[in-house]
């Protein structure tokens, strides 16, 4: 029933396609066709994600297409089904946000717009199909038809050469990323025969082989997950999408390669090593950290954004370190608790990064640009944006009651249970990243209060944002959704976590103790004496507190009445918006203390006759200098050499094979 | 029977009429008619072939079996969609002077020629008469290669003839070897080179003299699939010579070039008995693939860029055949058709693409998108399709492949991603800017007939996601001819 | 094998055989155009002769068609027709520089052992009793590909390719008394075919370039870009 | 039941005392100088002059602006009452454990944070971005601080650490030296005192806290001023309650109760002298050399987990 319905959503994503090209002509009409298309099969999606994992079914069909010896092969189970539920999720919200946001692109030439459609409804189709295929090869189509589509996204725009050369980059560690993974199927396919999931499952793998094996799929989901040092398309590609395009990117399809990688691990592999473990929990702590840190130090609204990504990748990473850590060293339980952290943390990052995402769309459709510093005093001219916005900050920023804190507040009580490891190395191991995971915290409050201080408080900083106003309701409704959604999952975590536990049933074979423990008020991993969390109540005591506080404040016998003047300005006359503090000036005291983390070039140039003083400020990503540019240096070295074969003299090119010739007899001989 | 020789007859003819009339504005409907004509009749050959398996012709001159039966309506059918797409192109060239009347005329015959050739080679049972027909197809198209009479178009005739012809030559030496060493075995003088003769007795066959032979043969025949460093002349061949004609080049020549090879290959392993073929194939092919790939990031002239993709590609096909296996085999065969498909209609998006730009240089042609949406696009899903993007035909050779690889030389599996990815963003690098972008104001309108590339590019789809159950039964049982043993 | 215990048809067949060895050294160190056609016609003659040899000794008389062929293609027809082409194009006196001819001369003689040494386990086998013949018409077929590399005509380097097809034909002819029939009349065609196609190409590069020289046409490359 | 009366008293003693404290360390503080100091209670004053006051807004303020005192104080108020004070058995302990507790404090840092950002004058952006500058680097020695406590008391539900500690017999653990001093460096940092920050200057080169609340006034003040006491004696709590627990009741009984509460006043007291003096012995630091102080303490608790990990576990 629930794969039916799985399936009846791809048909729709593919409906939404072919309705892209077929009224071409007419394209407002089109738009709304092909999105309602895409919102239903978000709904239909949610709703069997929801079924399956709900009632924890599983189910499994053969379709007649594919290799005439292996027929695609579909099966949906719990994990798939979360994620399916995810995926279907941030679509529906991004099809009810799209069609007022590109309409305007409608009047651009209907082809441009039929393309951005038609291929929307191929990337999430990709997505879908990632999460219900069951062997190899379907997998591996699905998993590059959502590469591909989702490159003509990010070309949509492909008049301006930045979004070109960012496209062609995501498409190349695209094909990069599918060769590993591609590899890493092919090991498991090699040692149990065939490519189906169930009888890559039963293979038996060689520790080096498994480690192997393990390594190609790390590099392989990684990349396209954006871990650091792999992260170099992701902050150049999400930006130059539009907004609802790098809301799924960056929400859902950075989670899509999160379950391969857990499917591979857990599903497939099996027998997790604890040294996998430590890899990945100390990478996962390290895009966290520099994924925040260069996120600090853009002005680019959706480029800030999409580092943000990589910081929340990293600290999904942490989560799935710790469960594969404790899986190897056989604390199920605990692990339990990691998995399903990093899991939690997998739907709250999609909730809130789209959010974020498509209400910096909203801004960007008023404001007319990326550049934070042409921003500011948002919050008067588009209210709804600037409230859901802030709750995406504060749930991204994970402050409790909302949901980023929960699953960073479970992280941290799995980290913590690093005293029962008897391992030295894993028991310095697990302090080091929690600590780093702190810092991560605290710097992505310092970055957000800069995002929406900069966007949305003081004053507006160019004539643009003065005739700035609400966006239209379409793109209010996604985003308000959103918002509650965040605030419904930060306090109701008992019930989630309660419904995700049946994933580490299944792939560890133990669910953590604790979480239906007293009582649905209290989250409590392990048990109440040991940690317990009340989001319900704090929120209550906290509302109950600002109510008290207000009505003590404002006592009906005294005029509460407020007087609105001028801000003080030092006797300098009038405040200027040009006075107030930049991003960039914000930013700055972090970016003195932590100035190792990225390659800064600053230059004042000083006031000359005609032209006031310059500052200018670069920072650069340190990986791109050192690691990616070089190997482009290589390749077009080599390719210069190699270009002397062909170098046009014809007595040459015989020589060639005339000694070609007398070298094989010689060989034979 | 009789479609066999029909299949044979209709280019035959065809050459020969257009040889007088192809000069006439109704010309190219002609050349279209006598491809439609080929293709129907190649098309009921396979059926025949399909009901009731090979077809060995009296006088035991020509052979049909599951390996060339899909080859000849591959050929048949993109001769046909090739002279579908030169019909407009080559009126456009006449319309801006490159040709002239006496030119067309020979362009129309040879077209024909080569496709007699082309499928006299497949559908022959006589290893002498494949060589001969295989030199016959340099012949044809080395005048169509300068047919524009231009410095470089003269320079890539002569380079292709030259090579080619020495190339050639010592496939000859190879043949005679073979039938050599088969005349030990083989009672009777007129049957030793017939390929249904010759397998039968493959394994009796003399060791060293085999070996030997099958090195002439590998040179030989490996310079017209071009292998690196065989292959020299194709670059030049292919970017100098007409669009319809780098199509076929590029869609069928190599393949009965590798088709020859695989089929001398089926004879010396059991002769030789262990994997000496397969390894100088294998070396061939790996060299092929990287070279290609990593020269892909120093092209200038867009037709010569797809030219070398070709080289890779056919590289990959070699390699595959020299792994030997089943699965490595079924994806090397597959991916001939996909590769032939995809590569021709690419070419003639190219062909399209540089009469509106009026240029094969890239850094001239520029924002097709904007300016011819059908060729921009076609150019772009062509390029995805060859670069192996799912769900495309190519990918799934090319996952059998790699997977092939994993399993028999895990090691090589490193050098072929590293290849693929490079020969990804050689590729990309130049088609993006020229699909993309704004498109300069000096492009001209030209008559575009993008029908051929849709098929093309709808059949190579098709085959990506479901591989008919015929091809399917083909390739497997080619697949066992070659390997002894099938996937299914 | 004593070359006394053979019979007078084998020894000629042997002497036969080196002479035209010596007939592509010859082409080998030949500079002059017309000569280089001349002592291209010998060759052919010589072939002719060994083919009669052959199949006088082994009695196959089909060989006598092939032996007409040679004659008809290789000492008549070709020269003929390359001779014409070169005083149309009145390059008939021309005189080409070599490049190192002694060393180039090595060259070939280590290529006459090399492929002595190739062929051994071929001669092993053949039935023929002046069986390094087969050697020497690979060394034919190897010094045939030597000379197109050496020269920077085209003319000579079509008569290098001819001289190579000539080797083919030897070895076909004397490792198994030629090819079968249909097979020989398709390879007489192709290289008809052939000569003629490089007799419209003399034209065409004439034209373009001015003269024969192949090393002028260079312009198609990947280095200089 | 009584439980939760309890706690609602006690989160309102606390509340009610917090200006107190402030009144104290500022008072013993023109004792040191000799000075004639106001008197303890003179907060008290200031606030009731405060609630009295009009609010004057700045035009350009948002609703932010004026929503933030709320948040601010209100989530303090929450944190005090999740805090075990006088007795272990707190109902509301469970409600939050140590990392709610931090995660609420950096809630009320957020909206402190954006309240400076909005008004636009470059004091409250300057105050905004140094507070959030230190309090990243605060919060992390503080998390780790209390994974180290957390780690040894096999619970990170405040209650039953303070319980755990009240009533283990005296151990010389390194890692909780480590820790505690860590957790003092850290206090007086995010309490905003001197070195790191003076309640007193209103000097803009140098203030911090202050800077973000200079456009506010009246009962937006009022409440600003004492999320801010109270802030500070809630940190004073935990030091002293974790550093020295004893005294502290681990039942409801109303003797135990009035015992505890006795104790902790006076450790409070004494705290406070001590935080006096230490302020007044020492000079506010240049804002470039917070972060040394502040990583020193991230050092200090990182060590503290480290020895803990690496000496203690087995």
């Amino acid at each position: 029933m629930s794969l039916t319905m799985a399936q009846l959503a791809v048909f729709l994503t593919l409906l939404s396609s072919v309705a892209a090209l077929v009224f071409v002509k007419k394209p407002r009409f089109m738009i709304n066709v092909s999105f309602f298309l895409l919102g239903l099969s978000g709904l239909v999606a949610v709703s069997a994600g929801g079924m399956a994992l709900l009632g924890n079914q599983v189910e499994q069909t053969i379709l007649p297409v594919g290799l005439p010896w292996l027929h695609v092969c579909l099966h949906i189970d719990a994990l798939a089904a979360f994620f399916l539920f995810i995926v279907g999720f941030v679509t529906f919200v991004a099809s009810c946000y799209g069609p007022s946001y590109i309409s305007r692109h409608a009047d651009d030439g209907a082809h441009a717009v039929s393309t951005l459609t038609f291929f929307t409804g191929l990337f999430v189709a990709g997505m879908y199909l990632v999460l219900l295929a069951a062997d190899a090869f379907s997998f591996m189509i699905a998993w590059e038809l959502m590469s591909v589509a989702s490159y003509f996204l990010v070309a949509y725009q492909h008049d301006r050469a930045e979004n070109r050369s960012a496209a062609f980059i995501y498409l190349l560690m695209a094909v990069v990323g599918g060769a590993f993974i591609l590899l890493a199927y092919g090991v498991l396919a090699a040692f149990g025969d065939g490519f189906s999931f169930v009888s890559m499952a039963k293979a038996h793998l060689s520790p080096t082989w498994a480690t192997i094996a393990f390594a190609l799929a790390f590099i392989g989901f990684g990349l396209k997950a954006g871990i650091v040092p792999l992260h170099v398309w992701l902050p150049q590609a999400h930006p130059v999408a539009p907004s609802h395009i790098s809301a799924l990117m960056s929400g859902v399809m950075l989670k899509v390669a999160v379950y391969g990688f857990i499917r591979f691990v857990y599903d497939l592999l099996g027998g997790v090593q604890w040294q996998w473990g430590v890899l990945v929990l100390l990478v996962g702590a390290i895009s966290a950290l520099m994924g925040v840190l260069y996120a600090l130090m853009q002005h680019d609204l959706k480029r800030l954004l999409a580092y943000h990504s990589v910081e929340n990748i990293g600290i999904i990473y942490i989560g799935l370190g710790l469960s594969m850590i404790f899986a190897a060293t056989d604390h199920k339980e605990v692990a339990a608790i990691a998995l399903v952290a990093a899991l939690y943390h997998c739907l709250n990052h999609a909730l809130f990064k789209s959010l974020l995402f498509l209400g910096a769309g909203a801004v960007l459709e008023q404001s007319g640009q990326h550049n934070m510093e042409h921003m500011g005093g948002l919050i008067k001219k588009m209210p709804v944006t600037a409230a859901c916005f802030l709750i995406g900050c504060v749930s991204i920023c994970a402050l409790p009651p909302f949901n980023g804190f929960v699953s960073e507040w479970l992280i941290y009580q799995a980290a913590l249970q690093g005293t029962v490891l008897k391992n030295g190395i894993l028991g310095t191991a697990l302090p080091i990243t929690s600590a780093m995971l702190a810092l991560t915290g605290a710097l992505a409050i310092a970055c957000f209060v800069k995002v929406y201080g900069v966007v949305f408080l003081g004053l507006p900083r160019t004539e643009k944002i003065e005739e700035a106003h609400e966006v239209p309701r379409g793109m209010q409704f996604s985003q308000i959704v959103l918002a509650i959604s965040c605030l419904v999952f930060g306090i109701f975590p008992t019930w989630t976590a309660n419904v995700l536990n049946v994933i580490p049933q299944k792939l560890l074979g133990a669910g953590f103790a604790g979480v239906n423990g007293e009582s649905w008020l209290w989250l409590t991993p392990i048990n109440t004496q040991t940690a317990s969390y009340g989001a319900l109540p704090v929120l209550i005591g906290l509302l109950v507190s600002w109510v008290v506080v207000y009505f003590f404040l404002h006592p009906p016998t005294r005029d509460n009445s407020i007087r609105i003047a001028p801000a003080w300005d030092c006797g300098f006359g009038p405040l200027n918006a040009r006075m107030q503090y930049t991003a960039t000036s914000f930013a700055m005291p972090i970016r003195k203390i932590f100035s190792f983390a990225w390659h800064v070039s600053e230059k004042v140039e000083p006031a000359r006759i005609g032209k006031g003083p310059h500052y200018f400020l670069h920072v650069s990503d340190w990986v791109w200098m050192y690691v990616y540019a070089p190997i482009g240096k290589i390749i077009h070295k080599v390719a210069e050499r190699t270009a002397r074969i062909q170098g046009g003299d014809l007595r040459i090119y015989l020589c060639y094979s005339f000694f070609t010739l007398l070298f094989l007899l010689w060989v034979i001989v | 029977m009789i479609a066999l020789y029909a299949t044979l007859f209709f280019p035959f003819a065809g050459a020969l009429l257009l040889g007088l009339i192809g000069h006439w504005k109704s010309a190219k409907h002609v050349n279209i008619v006598f491809c439609v004509g080929a293709f129907i009749a190649a098309g009921m050959l396979a059926l025949d072939v399909f009901s009731n398996g090979p077809i060995l012709s009296d006088g035991k001159l020509f052979y049909i079996d599951a390996f060339n039966v899909y080859l000849i309506l591959l050929n048949a059918f993109v001769g046909l969609t090739t002279s579908i797409f030169s019909g407009p192109y080559m009126s456009h060239e006449r319309d801006i002077g490159r040709v002239g009347d006496k030119r067309m005329r020979l362009y129309h015959s040879m077209f024909q020629g080569f496709l007699f050739t082309m499928l006299a080679a497949l559908s022959t049972n006589n290893l002498g008469i494949l060589w001969v027909a295989i030199e016959a197809a340099t012949l044809t198209t080395v005048l169509l290669v300068s047919l524009y009479r231009t410095h470089e178009s003269i320079e890539a005739g002569w380079k292709y003839f030259i090579i080619c012809g020495v190339g050639i030559s010592q496939a000859l030496f190879g043949t005679i070897l073979v039938y050599f060493a088969s005349a030990k075995v083989i009672p009777g003088h007129e049957d030793g080179l017939l390929w249904t003769v010759l397998q039968l007795h493959a394994a009796n066959m003399d060791k060293g003299v085999m070996a030997l032979a099958f090195v002439f043969l590998l040179v030989g025949y490996g310079t017209k699939v071009g292998l690196v460093p065989l292959h020299n002349w194709l670059p030049d061949a292919h970017s100098e010579g007409p669009t319809p004609m780098s199509a076929i080049l590029s869609g069928l020549l190599l393949n009965v070039a590798l088709y020859a090879l695989v089929r001398f290959k089926m004879l010396a392993d059991p002769a030789l008995g262990n994997h000496l073929a397969g390894n100088l194939m294998m070396g061939f092919g790996l060299l092929s693939f990287s070279v290609a790939g990593i020269l892909l990031h120093r092209q200038y002239d867009i037709k010569r860029m797809f030219s070398y993709s070709s080289i890779e590609h056919m590289g990959l096909m070699t390699f595959a055949f020299g792994i030997g296996g089943p699965l490595a085999t079924f994806g090397a065969l597959l991916h001939m058709i996909v590769h032939s498909l995809t590569k021709s209609a690419i070419f003639v998006t190219v062909g399209q693409a540089s009469q509106i730009a009026g240029t094969q240089v890239i850094s001239k042609i520029r924002g097709l998108i904007r300016s011819n949406p059908a060729v921009g696009w076609s150019l772009l899903l062509g390029t995805c399709a060859i670069a192996g993007f799912p769900p495309f035909g190519v990918f799934t050779s090319e996952f059998l492949l790699f997977t092939a690889t994993i399993k028999s030389y895990p090691w090589l599996v490193l050098p072929l991603l590293v290849g693929l990815a490079v020969a990804f963003a050689g590729l990309f690098r130049n088609i993006q800017p020229m699909v993309f972008g704004e498109p300069p104001e000096d492009q001209r309108k030209v008559p575009v007939n993008m029908w051929p590339v849709f098929i093309h590019l709808a059949l190579v789809l098709w085959l990506g996601l479901a591989i008919p159950t015929v091809l399917a039964q083909w390739l497997n049982q080619a697949t066992i001819m070659i390997v002894g043993q099938g996937v299914l | 094998m004593l070359i006394a215990s053979l019979s007078m048809p084998e020894q000629v067949t042997l002497t036969l055989s080196a002479l035209i060895l010596l007939s592509s050294f010859l082409l080998l160190a030949q500079v002059r155009v017309d000569s280089l056609i001349n002592t291209f016609a010998l060759q052919g003659l010589l072939l002719f002769f060994a083919t009669l040899a052959i199949a006088f000794i082994s009695g196959k008389y089909d060989l006598l068609i092939s032996a007409a062929l040679t004659l008809g293609l290789k000492v008549i027809f070709i020269p003929i027709l390359l001779r014409r082409l070169v005083v149309q194009l009145d390059i008939h006196r021309e005189v080409e520089v070599l490049v190192k001819p002694s060393l180039v001369m090595l060259f070939g003689g280590g290529l006459v052992l090399f492929s002595y040494y190739v062929s051994l386990p071929i001669t092993e086998l053949s039935l023929l009793s002046t069986r390094n013949t087969i050697a020497i018409s690979l060394a034919v077929v190897l010094i045939g590909m030597l000379m197109i590399i050496s020269r920077r005509k085209a003319v000579s380097q079509v008569i290098g390719f001819m001289s190579m097809e000539n080797g083919l034909f030897f070895a076909a002819v004397v490792s198994t008394f030629g090819m079968p029939m249909v097979v020989e009349l398709g390879i007489a065609f192709d290289v008809l075919v052939a000569v003629i196609l490089f007799g419209v190409f003399f034209f065409h590069i004439r034209t373009e370039i001015g003269s024969l020289d192949t090393d002028r046409l260079n312009r198609l490359n990947e280095v200089d870009k | 039941m009584t439980g939760w009366l309890f706690a609602l008293v006690q989160t309102l003693c606390v509340v009610l005392f917090a200006p107190f404290l402030a009144g104290w360390v500022k008072w013993i503080k023109c004792k040191l100088q000799n000075r004639q100091g106001p008197a303890p209670w003179q907060p008290y004053r200031d606030l009731w002059r405060l609630s009295k006051k009009q609010v004057v807004l700045a035009d350009v303020a948002s609703p932010i602006f004026r929503a933030a005192p709320y948040i601010v104080f209100g989530a303090t108020v929450v944190a005090a009452s999740v805090l075990p004070i006088v007795s272990t058995q707190l109902p509301t302990a469970a409600l939050a454990d140590v990392i709610v507790l931090v995660g609420i404090f950096a809630l009320t840092r957020f909206f402190l944070a954006l309240a400076g950002m909005d008004v636009g004058t470059s004091f409250g952006g300057m105050g905004s971005s140094r507070e959030v500058t230190l309090s990243s680097l605060a919060e992390p020695a503080l998390l780790m601080t209390f994974f180290t406590l957390a780690m040894t008391v096999s619970s990170t539900n405040l209650s039953s650490a303070v319980a755990y500690l009240s009533q283990a017999h005296f151990t010389l653990a390194p890692s909780l030296i480590f820790s505690f001093m860590a957790l003092l460096l850290v206090a007086v940092a995010e309490t905003g005192r001197i070195p790191i920050d003076n309640p007193a200057t209103h000097l803009e080169l140098t203030m911090i806290h202050e800077a973000m609340i200079l456009e506010y006034s009246g009962r937006h003040l009022l409440l600003m001023e004492w999320a801010a006491m109270l802030k500070l004696t809630l940190y004073s709590i935990l030091i002293v309650n974790l550093i020295v627990p004893w005294g502290i009741s681990l039942t409801l009984e109303p003797q135990a109760i009035a015992l505890a509460t006795v104790s902790v006043l006076g450790k409070l007291l004494v705290l406070g002298v001590l935080l006096a003096v230490s302020e007044t012995s020492q000079a506010k630091m240049r804002l470039f050399r917070a972060p040394q102080y502040l990583g020193m303490a991230f050092i200090l608790s990182l060590l503290g987990m480290m020895s803990h990990i690496i000496l203690e576990v087995r």
